[in-house]
């Protein structure tokens, strides 16, 4: 392949890992999270192969299986998350970059801790 | 016909190709200002050359042009009025010495003085032309000569010139080589030419002959820009020529009736001559190659040349002079823009003769004044009567001291006597 | 369906660019034809150097300043040769003009980086205020203008803009930009041959007919 | 079909977890091309959304529309009909014909009044009204029927929303949009031979999160789809940009991904979703898969002068103006020049003779 192709690949991951370069700065200095969601971007599959090889994998690996089954990892750069989508009703993969501490879709929540907490006394009793 | 229907007449006559190419390529850039001397000279914008043709302009798109016809046919026209053509007579007459610097430098390649030559025509037809330039005129159309010199005037300087040189004058000669015309001015003023010729004649064995019905080379009609006068002056040198039977008619050392006799003579007449016509600087140069001119002695004074226009831009005579020069001097210092290029002296296509141009020619006359003093020198050699008589005036006017000498009679000075 | 942008770029593209082509090319003809038609007389003065020869060169010579002019009018010279040089360039050697011009003459040729052609712009647009400039503050320039003079400058001068704004997609949606810049170009191209813009090709046959005629009396000009 | 069934508790009858809302609502974020930060904002209406009704119907298409929509990837057509909308007529897609699909219609119509969507696919003819018909009731009768009582109208597809194929000259049923016809409904312009099924659906989903028709363009388009040239979002810009373009289809330009300009691309004039939203489940579009975009979502994209010429050659043929302009140029010059020749004539004519009275 002809090495013009290359260099145009590298061009769109390269504003990118900028961008995630900066929310990280503002996630060190202020505790802010950033989420860019990568399906809304002119990129090719080559660009997101580029781009995900380039923050390659860190210590944490979540699998979550709700309408679909969703991954995230952290890259190797901590504060770097990678969530990646699967709906059940579709197989075209969603990737979103997330810069935060943690990812908060994983996070339990209200409703189904309540929900989780009748269930538990249901079986206790 | 009203005048300024003769003027629109007299204009839409003269339209051809060339005019309408020219009509349609100026952009108004107004180069053309930089190369006219009245211009550089008063700073006037109603100097710029292409202005000067406005009314010729007006009147080709008024009738050779779809949209103008329109315009004028619905009354949206700007017509041309007696007003207008007293206004540009002042500009196209005074303000213009036809030098053609300005068809020089012409970006579209507009040949403005050409276009001011001919739109000279229409003025002289509507009357519009200035008194002096009328009244030389008449006298040339009736007397022979714009400044009424007869023939009894010529032949009382021939004796003069044939006591001075010890040379008999040819006069009417049947079949000699050349025919030699000569201006009022050189017999008036400078009847030393003359003498030149004959000595030059004689060293060089040149057969030639004057004429008693045609002796005068300036054309009035040239100069006011009448095609009608002009062709009956060109026609009394050509029956003068054809009935004395000679081979070559000589232009004396005057700019406009080279132009007169040798480009527009033929054309003003409406058939070809039988003879040729030749300046007298070309014919001295080809005596020169030929090896018939030969010279002694050397001129060791400075001195520069000024380049008359009709004989450089209009003409193509423009190595000859050096050459002739360089026969019996070393001393040339050229002018700042020598040769082609040189500026006018300010009294050409009729400004010299024109009494109400006189304090405007003086005005533009700086522009030789500087060349002048560029080079330092005080002594000019030129070849034409009238900017000989221009350069002298403004030298006078300036108070510049500086020496006035025509090139032929310099040369005569310097002939090998013969053995 | 009201007019929206892509319907006028398609009359420009299309019905527009059509009435603009024929309109130039029956107006240059005329122009041309009637210039030739009107004819010379024959000159009876015998040449003393070629004509035909001396009227080419003048053709080719003054595309160059006049000796000794160029220092008398040095910004008139620079921004002119400018203007005319880009607007040539822009006008030949940008790709999409390539494309259009080989759909009217059947053949193409290589194009400049759309780099150097953005720069071309820019520069011409220079030149041509300047020259504008220069025709309402210098005295002779502004005697010798008069409405026509500064009607074709903005004739000229707005498919420079609307071209540079297009490709910038600057002011305006491009598809809009895109549709006024073919609408500009083809507003010149119907006043080319009717106005004093005509000069584009008067200017030959003038040069021609002034340099055959100086150039037979042994002058070349 | 109760009206005050939710989405929230039709999920929530599937089993889905908060969580698994959640991540439904960024997914419906994503689909409408908002920011992640509306998410909690998406829960909140979605919360509450009612599945609305839709009526579909077709005129002059080739079904093209309805084959997109079917593969759509998020929602799936499965997803569509049965969690967020009630679709309740399809007559390709319903298993009821004839008259019993009519009933269908109106029934939803009467049960719905005021509230339902129409989605329409499909030109309308002008012409004679045998030319397409539905039950026996014309087109144009029944699109102005049933937009009626509709609460908004979604016209899919470029011959719906401009006239598309059937338009093109010589337009032989003379076929119009539907905007052309109903002027006193919103009407949301989701064009395209055939629209990115993701956008249909997105515009489905807007409605239903927000129940408010999107921002739309002057074509009419919402902007969040349609905001964008394909040309501002083409992976292939900085070639255009350097002038790299490829000259065949088969050249080392073409096969190094070059700009596609000069093959006739039309991504700059060219307002869609295809550069980011992609085809085919998101594999790629056109112009990733080596082929110019012929502007499918722009009026008129049949008659722009051949999907293969660049945007900026003419779309006329020339050689016939010019031969035409050159003739009537030659006859006019020859007239002009008779009329010019007689001027000179005539003024040599009226010569006035210069003589030395002139000279007084």
């Amino acid at each position: 392949m002809n090495s013009a192709v290359k260099v145009c690949t590298h061009q769109n991951a390269i504003p990118i890992l900028h961008e995630i370069k900066h929310a990280l700065l503002k996630l060190a200095e202020n505790n802010q999270a950033t989420t860019i969601d990568l399906s809304s971007l002119p990129m090719t599959s080559q660009d997101t192969e580029q781009l995900l090889s380039t923050l390659g994998k860190g210590e944490v690996n979540v699998t979550l299986t709700s309408a679909g089954e969703s991954t995230f990892w952290e890259t190797q750069f901590p504060g770097v998350w990678v969530t990646q989508h699967q709906p059940h009703f579709s197989s075209k993969q969603l990737t979103y970059i997330e810069i935060c501490l943690f990812p908060s879709l994983l996070m339990a929540q209200q409703a189904d801790i309540t929900d989780g907490l009748n269930r538990l006394q249901e079986i206790m009793s | 016909m009203s005048t300024n229907t003769i003027a629109l007449n007299a204009f839409v006559e003269q339209m051809d190709s060339s005019m309408s190419a020219y009509f349609q390529s100026c952009t108004h850039c107004g180069l053309c200002a930089e190369a006219c001397l009245f211009q550089t000279e008063t700073q006037d914008p109603k100097y710029t050359p292409i202005h000067k043709i406005e009314l010729m302009k007006r009147a080709w798109q008024q009738e050779m042009t779809l949209t103008g016809k329109l315009l004028k046919s619905i009354g949206l026209a700007k017509p041309i009025t007696d007003d207008d053509l007293s206004e540009w007579e002042k500009v196209v007459y005074d303000g213009c010495t036809l030098c053609g610097r300005c068809s020089m430098v012409c970006p579209a390649g507009i040949d403005i003085s050409g276009i001011i030559r001919k739109a000279r025509e229409a003025f002289v037809a509507s009357k519009h032309t200035p008194e002096g330039l009328r009244h030389g005129t008449k006298r040339a159309m009736e007397l022979g000569s714009p400044m009424g010199v007869q023939l009894p005037a010529l032949l009382a300087q021939l004796k003069h010139v044939e006591k001075d040189t010890g040379l008999s004058i040819p006069v009417d000669v049947e079949g000699a080589d050349y025919l030699a015309l000569l201006s009022s001015m050189e017999i008036m003023y400078y009847p030393e030419y003359i003498g030149a010729l004959a000595k030059i004649f004689d060293h060089a064995n040149v057969s030639w002959t004057l004429c008693s019905e045609a002796f005068e080379a300036t054309n009035a009609g040239i100069q006011i820009g009448s095609s009608d006068l002009a062709a009956e002056l060109v026609e009394r040198i050509v029956s003068g020529a054809e009935k004395l039977k000679v081979k070559h008619v000589i232009s004396p050392e005057c700019g406009h009736a080279y132009t007169a006799i040798r480009w527009e003579g033929p054309n003003l007449i409406g058939r070809p001559f039988s003879f040729h016509v030749i300046h007298i600087l070309e014919l001295l140069d080809q005596l020169r190659a030929e090896g018939r001119l030969k010279t002694t002695g050397s001129w060791d004074e400075s001195f520069t040349f000024h380049d008359p226009c009709q004989l450089v831009r209009k003409g193509g005579v423009v190595q000859e002079p050096r050459h002739l020069m360089g026969m019996f001097t070393t001393g040339l210092k050229e002018m700042p823009d020598a040769g082609v290029m040189n500026w006018c002296c300010g009294g050409g296509g009729g400004v010299s003769a024109n009494p109400r141009a006189e304090d405007l020619k003086h005005i533009v006359f700086n522009k030789k004044k500087n060349q002048i003093e560029h080079t330092g020198v005080n002594t000019l050699v030129t070849a034409c009567a009238n900017c000989r008589m221009t350069i002298e005036e403004g030298a006078e006017h300036y108070n510049m001291d500086l020496n006035i000498i025509g090139l032929t009679e310099k040369l005569a000075e310097y002939l090998e006597p013969n053995q | 369906m009201n007019i929206d942008s892509i319907t006028l770029l398609n009359w420009a593209r299309g019905s527009g660019f059509e009435w603009a082509l024929a309109i130039f090319i029956f107006g240059t003809l005329y122009r041309v034809l009637t210039l030739l038609m009107l004819g010379r007389k024959r000159n009876l003065a015998p040449a003393k150097s070629a004509e035909t020869s001396a009227g080419v060169r003048t053709v080719f010579r003054r595309f160059a300043p006049a000796k000794g002019l160029f220092s008398k009018a040095p910004l008139l010279h620079i921004a002119g040769i400018t203007f005319h040089l880009g607007f040539f360039l822009i006008l030949f050697f940008y790709t999409p003009h390539i494309e259009a011009l080989k759909t009217v003459l059947g053949f193409s040729w290589p194009a400049l980086p759309n780099s150097v052609i953005t720069a071309t712009t820019v520069v011409t647009m220079i030149a041509m205020i300047t020259l504008l400039i220069y025709r309402i503050t210098d005295p002779v320039r502004r005697f010798i203008s008069d409405g026509h003079d500064y009607f074709i400058w903005v004739i000229s001068f707005l498919p420079l803009l609307t071209g540079y704004l297009a490709f910038n997609h600057a002011l305006l949606p491009y598809t809009l930009m895109l549709a006024l810049h073919i609408l500009s170009v083809e507003l010149l191209m119907v006043l080319l041959p009717f106005t004093r813009l005509g000069h584009f090709i008067a200017i030959f046959f003038a040069r021609f007919y002034s340099g055959s005629d100086i150039g037979r009396k042994g002058v070349s000009s | 079909m109760s009206k005050q069934y939710t989405l929230m508790d039709h999920l929530q009858g599937q089993g889905i977890t908060r969580r698994g809302f959640l991540k439904f609502c960024s997914i419906t974020a994503t689909m409408l091309a908002l920011p992640p930060s509306l998410i909690p904002q998406i829960a909140k209406a979605l919360e509450s959304a009612k599945r609305p009704s839709v009526i579909w119907l077709s005129f002059q298409e080739c079904t093209g529309c309805t084959e997109s929509i079917t593969r759509s990837h998020a929602p799936t057509i499965e997803s569509l009909i049965f969690d967020f909308i009630s679709l309740d007529y399809h007559h390709t897609l319903q298993a009821a014909s004839g008259h019993a699909a009519e009933a269908a219609r109106e029934q939803a119509m009467k049960d719905n009044e005021d509230q339902y969507i129409l989605v329409v696919d499909g030109s309308i003819p002008t012409g004679n009204p045998g030319f397409s018909t539905i039950a026996g009731i014309d087109n144009k009768q029944m699109l102005i029927d049933t937009a009626k009582h509709a609460a908004a109208i979604v016209a899919v597809g470029t011959c719906a929303t401009y006239g598309g194929l059937p338009h093109a000259d010589p337009n032989p049923t003379n076929a119009v949009a539907v905007s052309d016809i109903i002027k006193d409904k919103p009407i949301i312009n989701v064009p395209g031979c055939p629209p990115i099924p993701i956008v249909m659906t997105g515009v489905l989903a807007h409605f239903l999160t927000f129940g408010t028709i999107p921002d739309l363009d002057d074509l009419g388009r919402p902007k969040m789809f349609y905001g964008n040239s394909i040309h501002d979002r083409c992976y292939r810009r900085p070639f255009y940009e350097k002038g790299l373009f490829a000259e065949t289809f088969d050249d080392e330009g073409a096969k190094a991904g070059w700009c596609l300009f000069k093959l006739g691309c039309k991504g700059p004039t060219t307002y869609n979703a295809c550069a980011t939203a992609k085809w085919n489940e998101g594999t790629s579009f056109p112009i990733e898969a080596g082929a110019p975009c012929i502007g499918c979502s722009q009026p008129d994209f049949w008659d722009n002068g051949g999907f293969y010429n660049a945007l900026s050659q003419p779309t006329i043929s020339i050689g016939e103006t010019a031969a035409a302009a050159i003739a009537a140029g030659a006859v006019a010059s020859v007239a002009a020049s008779a009329i010019h020749k007689s001027a000179k004539a005539k003024a040599a004519k009226k010569h006035h003779t210069v003589t030395t009275d002139d000279m007084e």
